[in-house]
């Protein structure tokens, strides 16, 4: 019985810590830093990535391949670096080369915007500029999910266009 | 690359994948033009770069020096291969994009001939789509083999142009014709814009002849030998290998355009077509396909 | 008599923590210190299990420790 | 049939180019990821035991989120340990614990019991996965066997994250069921230990009063854990995390090979009793570990309380620093205090006449001492693989215990000092 209370108080305790700091997010910020309106028409694939997330390391050959099968004007992919020193990131790209647009939000302007929940994040924003979905973490079992919303996005335009 | 303007259209001109390329468009806009030809070029070059067999490094180079080894390939490569898996199946063979090691020893030129049997044999082995085992994420084939993506590449970049450029040019009206070498894709988007000629070639005895197509919708592709033949011992042989017997199919026709939705569709109804040899126009009649044959 | 000791040291370091909760954790993409592998709670799991074997020899008490958590975040 | 079979190629091949253009992507299979990791160890007090213990592990990761871990064990012990009983001024004679013969210690000496001899193997595997986006659990076997002690376990453990995974709590339980069976039978708790010394007619004679000590059957012992966890992320550079742990073992909990003293008024042995203990433990753990990453170096500092109904209550420190140099090296000092308090049942002898208590053992390990680690380790890269060697010294000061009856004036040594040696060897590889 007393071990009972034991756990009980120790859980309740400790979950009251996790609530009180979630709130500590603050509001979005509303700002355009990437100028994603001038990808209008386009699918925009955003990646969250920094030097030190393990996982990051398996998503840029996925994303290095995503590139090469869709043409520029389909869509267009940025990778986001968190690294607070760049220095860092340059020699992760060295190891790790990327095909596509690398961004440094070393503030983490971005990730506050979009409000990650882990690394790597990453956002699909669709022709109209909407997001259309949101990872966190990358997953190889996911990666027909990732996929599957790339393509659907990109034909979901082409059959938009062809309507009008 | 060129942009020229003509009387009511625009002509972008490049070259790639071993063809003359254009696109002509039906608008007065120079900066819809520029980045259509942007589109169109960063494509084509993408996809050149990737499967063209004279690339060094690139992926067809690393599949065709895998040498029984497994390759990883990617999810455009793995739908390539699935068409041309398709093809083979539906020409009960006949249609491999495995069949260039042929070329090695026939050279489709004037006053060659024909090689002897025992090399044909030696190299038959090295042939025949079924021998490759790939899967959605890795390619592997026999030490020896050679594919070839360039039966059903130049089709498929077509489509894939067209395909990209309809969202730019659609909303603005503007119809356009894309002719990757004689493989073209027209689309009208406007009911007032005439259809565009298109000449297709025809040798008739050394004199050179067009005969003229309007297509204003849909897509035409030509396979043939109206240029690459010889003739030895008074018999045609052109550069439509049988890749069972590893000789040319014989009696069939120097050209076979077909028009169709699609530039893969058309392309791969007009190689079937040359690879029944005589049989062609009675393959084309039975698929019920528009065709236009010359023999 | 034994466990109000150690009740009392717990609730000792919960409420230092409470007190200074406003301030407490980090954002995902904050957490190159932590991703390190020599900041993993266990980081040598190895060494450790060699340790409880020796001490666990030459002692009366053991055990207390293991369990995982904190690290990358990742995924 | 053959026009029909024509009609059909156009629209098969329609079909096929619709698949080619529209392509949807298709799941990628995930690729298998081993890692492994080995270590080599010897172990030696210079003129008791020495072991030699190498571990290697296997982790294969599965869609990235579970992973399945195998270890094995494998070490072998020789040398000689403390049985109980205290140093005298004349050479002693102790029968060996399976009953086959005797060994001599001689005047002043600690009594060593040399017949250790032992190789014990262990394997265990662990299967981990994500329950749900937020939580995650491990479960576990455990087989352990050596020559006369083997052990098989089973263990769960739940763990959820809150708040950005900056905090996760954990709970899990284990249960271990031991069976200890020494050559020779377990003696019965305070029957005297029976020596030859030509006070038998024959060997049967011997032998029917050495099995009168012994009880039938194997010992059992059934432990059952548990462990509540919480680990916090404080800020960029530190993270926190305590335990409290409950443990109750039930069973056979008597070493098999330690004896008592029973000594008179002039200290003396007269005669020796294997010890006795209670049949039940139940202990509480409380853990806490800070790491603190600063510039160039990781601080990482524990402290651990345990509390039994034995009456052992310990206190430990430990204090690692692992300095980087450069980008692959580092080096990692350690520091480790030890106190524990004795157990209400420790007593260094007995005095011949007096009234037996209930539970009684003289074994050095649960009486009051202090012990202190220092070691260093360095870690540097060969090839591309992570490498490790470690040395340690440990030193022991057992502490006199209050349960002293009679005072010993001579220079006896009862709580003689344990020094340890360590070498350690790690290679990590994928």
């Amino acid at each position: 019985m007393r071990q009972i209370y034991w756990i009980i108080s120790f859980l309740i305790i400790l979950s009251f810590i996790g609530k009180a700091n979630s709130q500590l997010l603050e509001p979005p910020n509303s700002e355009d830093p990437l100028n994603l309106s001038q990808y209008s028409g386009k699918t925009v694939y955003i990646d969250f990535w920094a030097s030190w997330c393990i996982p990051c390391r398996k998503s840029f050959p996925w994303l290095n391949k995503i590139r090469t099968t869709y043409s520029n004007e389909e869509l267009v992919i940025i990778g986001v670096n968190l690294d607070k020193e760049r220095a860092k990131a340059e020699a992760f790209l060295k190891e790790y080369p990327a095909k596509f647009d690398i961004f440094y939000d070393p503030k983490g302007i971005l990730a506050e915007k979009y409000q990650l929940q882990g690394m790597p994040s990453s956002i699909l924003i669709n022709p109209h500029g909407q997001i259309v979905s949101a990872h966190s973490g990358f997953f190889q079992s996911k990666v027909s999910l990732y996929e599957n919303e790339i393509q659907a996005s990109i034909n979901n335009y082409r059959e938009v266009i062809r309507e009008k | 690359m060129q942009i020229t303007q003509h009387r009511n259209y625009f002509k972008i001109a490049f070259n790639a994948m071993a063809s003359p390329c254009e696109i002509l468009l039906f608008s007065d806009s120079h900066n819809l033009v520029k980045v259509v030809a942007k589109i169109a070029i960063d494509e084509t070059k993408r996809f050149e770069n990737k499967f063209s067999r004279y690339l060094y490094n690139n992926l067809c180079w690393q599949i065709n020096r895998s040498e029984g080894k497994k390759v990883k390939i990617d999810l455009e490569t793995f739908n390539l291969l699935e068409y041309a898996n398709n093809l083979y199946q539906m020409s009960e063979k006949l249609f491999d994009i495995t069949a260039g090691v042929l070329n090695k020893i026939w050279h489709f030129k004037k006053d060659a001939h024909p090689p002897s049997q025992s090399s044909i044999d030696e190299l038959l082995p090295f042939i025949g789509f079924h021998q490759i085992d790939y899967a959605k994420k890795y390619f592997c084939m026999p030490k020896g083999m050679q594919v070839d993506f360039g039966g059903i590449g130049k089709e498929y970049i077509v489509d894939r142009v067209a395909q990209l450029i309809t969202p730019i040019c659609e909303p603005e009206e503007v119809s356009f014709l894309v002719n990757f070498g004689g493989d073209l894709v027209a689309k009208n988007f406007n009911s007032l814009h005439p259809a565009w000629h298109v000449g297709v070639e025809n040798i008739e005895s050394h004199r050179c002849s067009e005969k003229l197509i309007n297509i204003s919708q849909g897509a035409v592709a030509t396979s043939g030998s109206t240029k690459r033949f010889f003739d030895y011992q008074g018999q045609r042989y052109a550069h439509i290998l049988n890749p069972i017997t590893g000789k040319p199919v014989m009696g069939a026709p120097r050209s076979v355009s077909v028009f169709a939705g699609n530039c893969s569709l058309a392309g791969g109804m007009s190689s079937l077509a040359q690879l029944q040899g005589k049989n062609a126009e009675i393959f084309l009649k039975n698929a019920e396909v528009e065709y236009l044959c010359y023999w | 008599m034994k466990s109000k000791w150690i009740f009392g040291v717990s609730i000792i370091c919960i409420t230092t923590f409470l007190g200074g909760c406003s301030s407490l954790g980090v954002q995902p993409w904050e957490r190159d210190f932590l991703a390190k592998p020599g900041m993993a709670i266990n980081s040598s799991p190895m060494d450790s299990s060699i340790d409880d074997h020796i001490y666990f020899s030459k002692e009366a008490s053991s055990g207390g420790r293991s369990f995982a958590g904190g690290g990358c975040g990742c995924n | 049939m053959q026009l029909k079979k024509n009609l059909n190629v156009a629209e098969k091949l329609a079909l096929a180019t619709a698949t080619l253009l529209g392509a949807t992507a298709q799941a990628e299979t995930v690729k298998d990821e081993w890692q492994f990791v080995g270590s080599i160890l010897t172990y030696s007090e210079p003129d008791r035991v020495s072991a030699l213990e190498t571990i290697f592990t296997a982790d294969k990761a599965f869609d990235d989120t579970a992973k399945l871990s195998y270890k094995i064990v494998l070490d072998s012990l020789t040398g000689a340990s403390a049985n109980g009983a205290i140093a005298q001024d004349d050479v002693q004679t102790f029968t060996r614990p399976s009953g086959n013969g005797q060994y001599i210690i001689q005047p002043q000496e600690t009594p060593l019991d040399d017949t250790f001899k032992d190789t014990r193997a262990q394997f265990s595997v662990n299967w981990s996965d994500r329950l749900t986006e937020d939580s995650q659990y491990t479960i576990g076997t455990n087989l352990s066997r050596e020559y006369d002690y083997q052990s098989i376990g089973i263990s769960g453990e739940l763990a959820r994250d809150f708040d950005r995974k900056n905090t996760t709590l954990s709970i899990g339980l284990s249960y271990a069921n031991d069976s200890v069976s020494p050559e020779g039978g377990r003696p019965l708790g305070f029957s005297s230990m029976v020596i030859d010394n030509g006070q038998f007619d024959d060997e049967q004679d011997y032998r029917n009063a050495f099995n009168a000590t012994r009880i039938s059957g194997d010992g059992s012992i059934d432990t059952t854990e548990l462990l509540l966890g919480w680990t916090q992320i404080i800020n960029r550079r530190m993270i926190m995390q305590m335990n409290y742990g409950y443990a109750d073992v039930k069973g056979y909990l008597t070493d098999p090979f330690k004896v008592l003293s029973v000594i008179d008024s002039s200290a003396t042995a007269k005669f020796y009793l294997y010890e006795n203990r209670p049949e039940s433990k139940k202990q509480h753990s409380f853990f806490a570990l800070t790491k603190y990453h600063l510039n160039d170096s990781i601080i990482d500092f524990s402290y651990r309380y345990i509390d039994s109904d034995w009456d052992i209550k310990s206190h430990t420190l430990d204090l690692r620093w692992r300095l980087f140099a450069g980008k692959n090296s580092y080096w990692e000092p350690h520091v480790r205090y030890y106190q524990q308090s004795a157990a209400d049942f420790y007593y260094p002898y007995f005095v011949e006449g007096t009234i037996l208590p209930e539970f009684g053992s003289a074994d050095y390990r649960i009486g009051e001492m202090d012990t202190y680690t220092i070691g260093l380790k360095y870690g540097f890269l060969i090839g591309d693989n992570r490498t490790e060697v470690r040395a340690e010294y440990y030193h022991q000061t057992p502490k006199s215990s209050s349960n002293e009856q009679v005072i010993i004036t001579e220079d006896l040594n009862l709580y003689p000092s344990v020094d340890a040696f360590t070498l350690q060897f790690t290679y990590y590889f994928d």
